[in-house]
């Protein structure tokens, strides 16, 4: 280039990690890694989602479910970042996220009613998800939703924080940028959390956008910024707990980068053969963030194979009574349809209502 | 009691509800310090601060996006889009969450915002300025929809919008913004949302219409009294819930009916109300319900819009037409 | 001639689309290796290769945004978007660029776009996936809306809104992709996007419908003549220009009319229809026409959908009104 | 920040300069400095966009024009991106572009018929801009369209370039960031302005985003990203010619912001001492890329007081002639709103034009 040059900004992103595929230390971890009970929960909770996912897919593969997806190979973002925020604050999950959502207090027969296909369950019971958003089926749209929830929080000067989940596909949505960039100029309490998984359905991220990282996309909010192994419990939390610190603070928005792996097909309506090597699916089994983490509790001494083997049995107690409450749940009335449409149902859409109500055959 | 152009009444209504409740808010380009393009919100910025009256980065889908965000917390967030053509990116919003998240959740999360845009033509502005969408607007489930046609309306209709808990869009007939005066009351009184008005009374025929279009339905009813045959003129003012009952009555007793509307008149709001109408009193009817509506063509620069707008003549000789049926 | 399904034909219409100009081009998200969600593009990015069969990153506004771009170069791209409920952002290229190119610059450019996208309900989709928004298309001047109800109208159709030089969108319903097959003789013939067809002859009752809900309307017919009832049946086909002269014909001959949509009734595309009889054909009426529609409420989630789409139960009964009535 | 923080990616944004606002050269200058005639061409461009802009402001302040906007101040841009155009090139400018729009072929007059508020202004006779886009309107839509516009080019394996101009508020936009993104991952030929006056009418930069730079935001896209003094026009220029160059070589796009100033109102139905400080612009005027490139000029012995007074005189008669052919232009008769919505009316539109016709009384 010709010409006088001078450069006027400089720009790095860091990824974070701490712990290698085998479960070894890579430097020194979090605080929170000594607390064994903490500890121990985590990786309940991952584990809890890997078999509530196998079973939700089971339930579909049996007619008794509608489409869903699930977190296979994903398991510590879900977990990283619920276990990261406090009650107050606010989740705005994708339809990937169950686990997040689980681990606040959705119940989760909740969550199967719901992909069962009925609106019921997006009303749980927990009054501390009451004001967490609904699973969002339009990928990014969400992102404004969440920033939108910071506005409320930083105009009312709440110390809570917004989070939001979103894929590597939804990057691509100007939608999401345009939450980004007022984030960033507003200084909002949010944190986005990219789960970049490699895929949107059939999509490989090269296909996807031209970036090296997608941690880089917040340079265009003037967000911070940072990648990290999204495999990696401890990073992910972590990086979690500092992003929330900040946004408490006031000291703006964060957007954070999660490296994964989509193991399972897109949704149960995918066949992911259809446009990845099996192959390369069995290579990235190897990056498991669970089996990572309990190579780490065992040789911690945090955990050991009976308890491996009580925790199963407990899980699938617990899941058990889940699915049969979610099979007992009465199926909705017509009249629901019109329950909520508005506060109160105007005159003029009383006809319609009494109509579907006297055509109700159950 | 002031006199107040209608863009005064908006910015009244819009002081009161900021000043009776904290959890007003204000967000769009443009509104705050410079007071808006129109000047609707003269003087709030610097009235209630910058926490209240909120300038945004330029993206109408953000603009949606947040209010969705802020409503589901609680406040009541009022968003300003400047003017209707921009309004297309913001229909994500509306129809996929602004107006379902009440039922998404079976009533956990509810989203009581405002919207306000500028709605119609015949101000001489650039392209995509001078749409008229409401029909679109009316077939979105869970949202209001809402059009003054006097400074009076549209300080009680606002007011009802921002008060009411689920999304309302309220429609700002541009080319009234400055057309005429009227008394306003700054009494903090709401109209219902749901209610059509009768603003002439008439027999012979009913002619019904809402926003600008008001202006040439009550020139077209003056110049037909002088020819002796009396129209009763409604002001439908909430497209969405719309009050038929009150259109029905009107034309049971004159049995029959002009629709004017400016939009274009393929799946116009015009359809519905006919549609409405057969339904109901078909057998008062004397002759076929007429609409004089926008063209079906893409909405022309200032040079033909007021060709494409529908004149006094033309709903002149739709009544005539209307009057001399069968 | 084979025996297709409604995809397989829309398969092999842009496979003939494909092979007949180089200047068509498929845009969408998962449309290439993978074949598209539902599998209409399957095999078509293996056949004609990855600068014929385009996959887009994840951005609707994009797609829609993209699509206006190469048909302004005279390209004529055919865009996929997956749901209906993710047309929503392209609204905003759809009603400012793609269908004013041609006005805005008087002829000098244009905009032969297609953009497919799924049509309604009925197959137990999560949410946002079983929209029906045919009548906020129709209200946008410049545009064109076409909806098959068959294999063979699918491909007929399909080769029409390509060839055609103005935008159109072409709306697949979802819930007959794989309802049933028809022989399709791959012919390259192109059926008109101005007509619609009469599918089934009758003089007591004229029944109005378009895409998914043929199946409950010619079912109601079926059981109406069970009863002695003869109902005419009407497929709408091309929902905007909307070929009113057919349905007013039969209008005229039997007096009664019942129109069926899947979309919500306020401001529905019944509704234009229903005023444009009323217009033009009042003295032939017997009876008020019926709208038998969605209900004015977000389109359930898929435990309460089929209680949202009109059923074979809803339409009868209107049926019966409409030939007691009076 | 603890953990093992590894560095993924770096970027730096450089910014573009040859002249200071004395008319000094910073550096050497590019190769078409020398090239007299083109520099006197430049200047008169430049030179032509002011005074065409007074006159169309004074019809508007005298009613006989519609709202318009000027580039005052922001010369060098429209130029020196046009100029840097070739014919076969596309250009997509937003309505602060006629300057471009007149060099590459639009007549004064059919801009003034187009702002006067009829649309055959917008089907220019000359055919070297038959392929050009119309204004836009609508901030930022035409990001999306240039890319479609180049995406045909790339398909076609034509060696031509989209260039689309934007201004700041313009990038907050979504389509814009969608614009860039599939530009960048299918390496489309085309060419990003951003046009960064400081201002979105009454939003200064500073409320419109986070960001140091807006050049930055290309990041996000994974584009060749470039700051170029806007009011320099052989950065301006150079700067161009060398993403066109990249462009047309298959190299990918590139997005170059231009520092600018508006120093006028937002359009002719705004006032801007609203909401800025009239010290502010006055102290601007020093930066005039006008007067820098005269100074250039003049010192370089390419220009003279003399010249000036002719080119005056010779720019005065043509936007007499211009303003008198846009007077003279007959008003639209009301069937033309429908000769062009389709290509041929559908019979079912008929009616309605006939009744537009018969009661068009001029
Ligand atoms: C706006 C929108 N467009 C398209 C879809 C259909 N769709 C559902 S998931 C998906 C891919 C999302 O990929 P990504 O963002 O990477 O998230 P992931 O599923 O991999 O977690 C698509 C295209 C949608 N739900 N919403
Ligand atoms: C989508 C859209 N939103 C709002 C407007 C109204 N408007 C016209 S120009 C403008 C400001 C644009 O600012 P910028 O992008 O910086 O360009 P500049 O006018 O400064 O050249 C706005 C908000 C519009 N024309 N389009
Ligand atoms: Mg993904
Ligand atoms: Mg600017």
């Amino acid at each position: 280039m010709t010409g006088a040059d001078a450069v006027v900004a400089r720009f790095e992103i860091r990824r974070r990690r701490y712990l290698d595929e085998a479960g070894q230390a890579l430097t020194e971890l979090p605080a929170f890694a000594t607390d064994q009970s903490l500890m121990r929960r985590i990786y309940e909770g991952m584990r809890f989602i890997r078999l509530y996912d196998q079973k939700r897919v089971n339930l579909q593969r049996t007619g008794r479910m509608g489409t869903s997806a699930t977190a296979l190979g994903q398991e510590a973002i879900p977990i990283g970042i619920a276990s990261a925020m406090r009650a107050e604050d606010v989740l705005v999950p994708s339809y990937r996220e169950d686990g997040a959502q689980i681990w606040r207090g959705v119940k989760p027969e909740e969550m199967l009613i719901y992909w069962g296909g009925n609106e019921a369950g997006q009303h749980p019971a927990d009054p501390r998800v009451a004001q967490d958003f609904p699973v969002s089926i339009t990928v990014g749209n969400h992102a404004l939703h969440a920033a939108g929830v910071a506005t409320a929080f930083k105009l009312r000067e709440q110390k809570r924080a917004a989070v939001c989940v979103f894929g590597d596909g939804a990057t691509s949505k100007g939608d999401v940028y345009e939450a980004m960039n007022v984030a960033g100029v507003w200084k909002l309490p949010v944190v986005f959390v990219i789960s970049n998984n490699g895929y949107a359905i059939s999509t490989a991220l090269e296909n996807q956008t031209a970036c090296e990282t997608l941690a880089q996309k917040g340079l265009a909010g003037g967000l911070t910024v940072t990648q990290v192994d999204g495999n990696d419990i401890f990073a992910v939390r972590q990086v979690m707990l500092e992003a929330l610190e900040r946004a408490r603070k006031g000291e703006g928005a964060t957007l954070v980068e999660c490296l994964t792996y989509r193991l399972n097909d897109h949704n149960t309506a995918d066949d992911s053969t259809r446009y990845r090597n099996p192959e390369e699916v069995k290579a990235r089994w190897d990056f498991c963030p669970l089996r990572r983490l309990k190579a780490w509790m065992v040789a911690r001494g945090f955990w050991s194979e009976a308890d491996e083997t009580a925790l199963e049995a407990r899980i699938g107690e617990e899941l058990e009574r889940a699915v049969q409450a979610y099979l007992d749940y009465p199926p909705p009335k017509a009249g629901e349809m019109f329950t909520c449409t508005y506060a109160t149902l105007p005159v003029q859409y009383e006809a319609e209502r009494a109509e579907a109500v006297r055509l109700d055959h159950g | 009691m002031a006199e107040l152009t209608l863009i005064q009444a908006v910015n009244l209504a819009l002081a009161r509800a900021l000043a009776d409740d904290p959890d007003v808010v204000l967000l769009g380009q443009d509104i705050g310090r410079h007071g808006g393009v129109f000047r609707a919100t003269d003087g709030l910025w610097q009235r209630f601060g910058s926490k209240r009256v909120l300038d945004t980065p330029l993206a109408e889908t953000m603009i949606g996006g947040l209010a969705v965000g802020m409503a589901a917390q609680g406040m009541k967030p009022i968003a300003d889009i400047q003017f209707l053509g921009f309004l297309y990116p913001v229909l994500d919003n509306l129809a996929n969450h602004a107006s379902r998240l009440r039922t998404r959740t079976r009533g956990r999360i509810t989203c009581p915002m405002t919207l306000r845009v500028t709605h119609g033509g015949g101000v001489n502005a650039p392209e995509h300025h001078s749409e008229a969408i409401e029909s679109m607007l009316a077939h979105i489930p869970g949202l209001r929809v809402v059009i003054p046609s006097s400074p009076a309306k549209a300080y009680g209709l606002l007011l009802a919008a921002i008060r009411d808990p689920d999304p309302v869009v309220f429609l700002e007939p541009t080319r009234l913004y400055r057309a005429f005066r009227e008394e306003v009351a700054d009494n903090g009184e709401a109209l219902p949302l749901d209610r059509a008005f009768v603003i002439r009374e008439g027999h012979d025929l009913t002619l019904v219409a809402w926003g600008a279009m008001m202006k040439e339905t009550l020139e077209t009813a003056e110049s037909l009294a002088g020819q002796g045959v009396s129209a009763e003129v409604i002001d439908v003012a909430t497209i969405k819930p719309f009050d038929a009952d009150t259109v029905v009555r009107s034309v049971e007793k004159t049995g029959r009916c002009v629709i004017a509307h400016e939009a274009a008149r393929t799946a116009g709001f015009g359809a519905e109300i006919a549609a409405q109408l057969q339904e109901r009193a078909i057998t008062a009817l004397l002759a076929p319900i007429e609409r004089v509506t926008g063209y079906d063509v893409v909405m022309p620069m200032p040079k033909l819009e007021m060709r494409y707008i529908p004149s006094t003549e033309r709903i002149r000789e739709a009544c005539d037409r209307v009057m001399a049926w069968g």
